[in-house]
């Protein structure tokens, strides 16, 4: 393809990643459009373009992911690129082919690539084929009990059964046992197949404990091909990533080296074009990475991949996109440590139930060598129909202490009033011995979630003392708060609550 | 005042004073009464107090409930702790342990669309066991029983948007 | 000194530099003092530190730059360092002295320091002595007419009165011929002696045109010195400065040797105990430059240089004033470009008077590689008694380009209401040939301001509907809004008035 | 209504009709006329206004005043032009040329503390001939004669502090 400059562009996509893109674009003097849902009627990236068009709707499917509304906004604006963001449509090869078919730049990989990425199955073969390391697993989808058992058995448990079409930690489930198997696989099958459109599953051997260590590569389409650095995402909970950062604790130069040639080995093999992450397990008692999966598209987590590289990656996937090749561009140098911890409105002290309402006092700080990816306002309703991740607080530092003192900071400083979000715990993490030593792993997390969170002895009497006051204050706050809590009124003690609440399990797809 | 602040073992006392303006307030604790200079921003949601010269910050966070553990961040740090005043604890006393027989309702922890239902009107239902699902921010939830016994209403349908807190239906002693 | 940790911080000053000292604090888990005047009882830097002290008043001499409050505020918070920020008792070399005399810890020079370069006149004599290039200047201060009519004849016109106890700006005055020179001189006595109660000034040649450019240098008090890049301050309006940037777009690796290798020199000399910045006029066509005063403190352009050596120039004075020596540190890599931009409350389209009201509509954006120090709410009320300068918007790029790119988007993206601000002409200095080439010197920014606003030809069609759109908008806001704007009603033609506004002429000092 | 819009040598008149709620305007200009969408941002301080298909940003700039030219942003674009609305034109022709004889008032440009008076009352003044000093954020102000004539009242006093537009003399025409 010869090289075509982007002039307008359009954000198939919500939330702080259709901000970040807008920036980007304002920042080169590409015209910009944002597309919004009924739901999204006053949301904040509605305002970061220069041109907004309507989908109606609410949920995904009425809006962001629906594919026949977005071709008619990209026609109607005369954009003549559409940026998937991530999540949504990233990954939809129809998609993709579909604007390209209409005339336009897809800012991501072409329709072959996503189909032999997002199939799981597919991009295994792939993978093998250019020499990266897999875990071992079910050569292929399982689709009938027999294969189910023959395969399960050669792998061992605890296995995984995953989506072919999953990704991003959605579509995985654990099986611990034999007995687990049969009820497992039925369920992610039709889980698989409501979510995803395709149902089928294939399983996979459980590395434990294990960390969750990913390369960021671009691929300029021909061959060519840059590896970005490393990042560490082993922080996460039911396969949801929390904190993640670059460089990882745990890697070395020549574990980096090991890491770059398998990542470039894969982009140099597909010819891929764009951003791209090539996930890993990495077996820390081994020192050896297995090849999960490939997300074809911009990474939640690319902020920090900026911070110790000095590139914009929205700039990046723009340039590839108008088809601009490598040469004899280098690599570049990674320097210092960088950090983000993912902000969500969930409440990470009662197995983080989504919380939903209006966002009050809201304080996003500025700070050397910080940034905060979101898209939140003052007074904005945060609805239940969308991810509940509201934004990203990102740092960098010469080193990994001076990033975590500083997130830390940042966090202390950010407020985010009115509904519940992680924060609290994002400054809890940052003074957690696990997470300063570096010394976590995939499931870390979860392990240091599962306490008890009524002190067994009496606090320190400011403590005591605060509680007095927030009670008092709580009661003055009365009825007009209890519409928009996530936590019903109850009769009855509160360990009866307590355990009602818990009653609520997630399960995640 | 009076309240009554407890952990998962221990309990203690405070009574507490407000001044004019509720500004000043003068807790005592164990024979020992302090003085507390509050001061509210931001709507009352975050608030300082000063306590012997040292001030510290208290941000309120939402969903507090009386006869739940009270959560507030304190300088950032995470607490929760029961906090009952005398209202509460009159109330205890006179409503004995509510919910222990009878009909318990079930609420919807959070707001989103019911995807399934798992159960049926006058099943008879285990404590804990998964009742209907919840999509909501784009992952599945299970409700589970808040009780034994059976499920004497179900106020709900597939597809149907519910709010935080909103009744889904009702479980009744015995089977 | 022995090496001495600091646990407890006052920070003797207001808005976005006391703000930027906690964030700094906040990270090194140091607790923090602040202090406010009663104008500044809801301000936003009393929120960023763990204490607030009122200090009562409104005007600066009753509030922060009383000693004796300041003093008393130290010892009741039991606050271990002082850290001054930049203007007020930064300079002032009495309370770095009653500071250490009050067992506390001053962040910045010593009181000997403070004098030696706070007197421009005994400065000179000191870089003189250590082999720094000056400009051509009285030997001393001026003390009578014949004195001045000699020293001038000498140095030739025009040329600069100056405040010896001036500094950043203020306390110059200029000199364009022989008959305008006794009256400003006795102005200039006579305002140096309120303003700094210091009423000596001398003479110093006018370079003309002539390039700002500046050294950051850090100190250790033992001799040991560090240089860490230079800083192009030229666009200025009445020596107030608005754009500054590193590295400077028009001096080379040899030069920035040369101005190294002066900076060095004249902290060595000195022992310079903390951070600083040796001004020096550069002469473009000779080559050259010109020291022309040292401020001893943290500069309000100071961000620059973080971005581009990652260093947390804060954390370098507390490390200083805590007794770390350089031992055999090196000075950092110098990464890419750098931009700030000071967003004043001054209406720039109207020779810069001042804006007070109510800050409405405020938008401070992130962005990648953007920072913006400041000290704003929305509702906040800007008051006449302070600085007008609310804060900065800073950027980082790889190349000065992608840095110019940066700073537009985000100025653009940036909004103040309900007051007047330097953001529109921020976004304008961006599109301006001669900043976008650097091919400007310290008049330019004065010589571009001078021009008619009103269009001789009508505009595009969106402009002409807007401002009818604006126009009904504005009749709507009506009278509440009267009440707070810098511009007085009037009868008569809007030429009349323009003439008026005019009439109100700035006199710096 | 109609308007004049206005640079220094041109001017162009425009008509505006506005829809319910105000958010389409149909504007005629050079008889072509022109739908706009208006929607209003932020407490009406910035608007959103679609032309032809394209959207730009206005944002409302303060101290704008009739009889003045008017300031916005249009898509971060500082611009000023002269707008008249029908009632401003009749005002002017009604009035005249006011001010041209008799007296006017010195009016404050902006808040701060007057540091020295430079005249006394009764005294003539030339135009542009500094009347006082007014500091405000640390600066020296002048302020000078709107005109010339005798400064017939001195309402300020040294040391005053004053808020923008407020009156701080008269002058009266002729000596």
């Amino acid at each position: 393809m010869s090289k075509r400059k982007i002039t307008k562009l359009l954000v198939a996509n919500r939330g702080e990643i259709a901000v970040r893109v807008c920036q980007t674009c304002r920042e080169l003097g590409i015209a910009t459009v944002t597309v919004f849902s009924d739901a999204d009627a006053d949301a904040v990236h509605r305002y970061a373009s220069d041109e907004s068009i309507a989908l109606g709707g609410n949920t995904p499917a009425e809006s962001y992911l629906d594919v026949a509304k977005l071709l008619a906004a990209v026609a109607d604006s005369g954009a003549d690129a559409v940026h998937p963001g991530y999540g949504f449509l990233s990954e939809n090869a129809d998609f993709s082919a579909a604007v390209e078919a209409a005339g336009a730049l897809f800012v991501g990989p072409t329709a072959e690539h996503i189909n032999a990425m997002g199939d799981k199955v597919e991009a295994r073969r792939r993978m093998i084929a250019a020499g990266v390391p897999v875990t071992p697993g079910s050569d292929g989808p399982v689709t009938d009990g027999k294969e189910l058992t023959a395969a399960a058995n050669e792998i061992g448990f605890p296995l995984l059964v995953k989506a072919a079409g999953g990704g991003g930690g959605k579509g995985i489930r654990r099986v611990n046992n034999a007995g687990e198997l049969e009820a497992a696989w039925q369920r992610a099958v039709s889980e698989a197949g409501s979510a995803f459109g395709d149902a089928r599953v294939y399983l996979e051997r459980l590395v434990e404990p294990a960390r969750h260590i990913e390369a960021q590569v671009l691929g300029d389409g021909h061959g060519g091909a840059l590896f970005l650095g490393e990042r560490e995402c082993s922080l996460q909970r039911k396969h949801q990533k929390l904190v993640e950062e670059t460089p990882s604790p745990v890697i070395d130069e020549a574990q980096r080296a090991e890491l770059r040639e398998a990542a470039i080995a894969g982009v140099t093999a597909l010819k891929y074009r764009g951003a791209g992450t090539m996930e890993f397990l990495y077996d820390e008692n081994r020192r050896e990475f297995y090849f999960l999966e490939m997300n074809t598209r911009l990474q939640v987590e690319h902020p920090v991949t900026e911070m110790v590289t000095g590139l914009d990656l929205v700039h990046e996937q723009l340039l590839i996109a108008e088809g601009t090749r490598f040469g004899d561009r280098t690599e570049p140098e990674l320097n210092g440590h960088s950090i983000e911890f993912r902000v969500y409105a969930e409440d990470p002290y009662r197995g983080f139930v989504p919380s939903t309402g209006k966002i009050q006092a809201l304080r996003l700080p500025h700070s050397p060598f910080g940034r905060i990816d979101a898209a939140l306002r003052d007074g904005m309703e945060v609805s239940p129909f969308y991810d509940p991740m509201l934004g990203k607080v990102i740092v960098w530092g010469p080193t990994r202490d001076a990033a975590i003192r500083r997130l830390r900071a940042m966090l202390s400083r950010t407020r985010i009033g009115g509904i519940h979000t992680t924060v609290p715990l994002g400054i809890e993490i940052c003074n957690w011995d696990d997470f300063v030593q570096g010394t976590f792993h995939t499931q870390s997390l979860e392990a240091y979630l599962d306490r008890e969170h009524l002190p067994i002895a009496p606090p320190p009497l400011p403590v005591q003392l605060a509680a007095v006051v927030a009670r008092a204050f709580t009661a003055k706050a009365g009825a007009a708060e209890a519409a928009s809590l996530a936590t019903p009124p109850t009769a009855g003690n509160p360990w009866q609550q307590a355990a009602r609440l818990e009653g609520s399990k997630r399960v995640t797809r | 005042m009076k309240y009554e602040v407890s952990g998962s073992d221990w309990s203690r006392d405070l009574v507490a004073r407000t001044g004019p303006l509720r500004r000043e307030w003068q807790v005592t604790v164990d024979d020992v009464t302090h003085t507390l200079l509050v001061e509210g921003l931001e709507g009352n949601q975050v608030l300082r107090l000063t306590v012997d010269d040292t001030t510290h910050t208290l941000t309120l966070l939402p969903g507090n409930r009386p006869g739940q553990p009270l959560r507030f961040l304190l300088d950032d740090n995470y607490h929760e702790l029961m906090v009952r005043d005398e209202t509460d604890l009159l109330a205890e006393l006179l409503g004995g342990a509510s919910g222990a027989g009878g009909r318990e309702e079930i609420l919807s922890p959070m707001p989103g669309v019911i995807r399934k239902l798992l159960v049926e009107p006058g099943q008879v239902v285990a404590e804990d066991e998964p009742l209907l699902i919840l999509e909501a921010m784009k992952m599945e939830n299970e409700v589970r029983a808040p009780r034994a016994g059976t499920l004497s209403q179900l106020l709900v349908a597939e597809g149907d948007t519910v709010a935080a807190g909103a009744a889904l239906g009702e479980i009744e002693a015995g089977s």
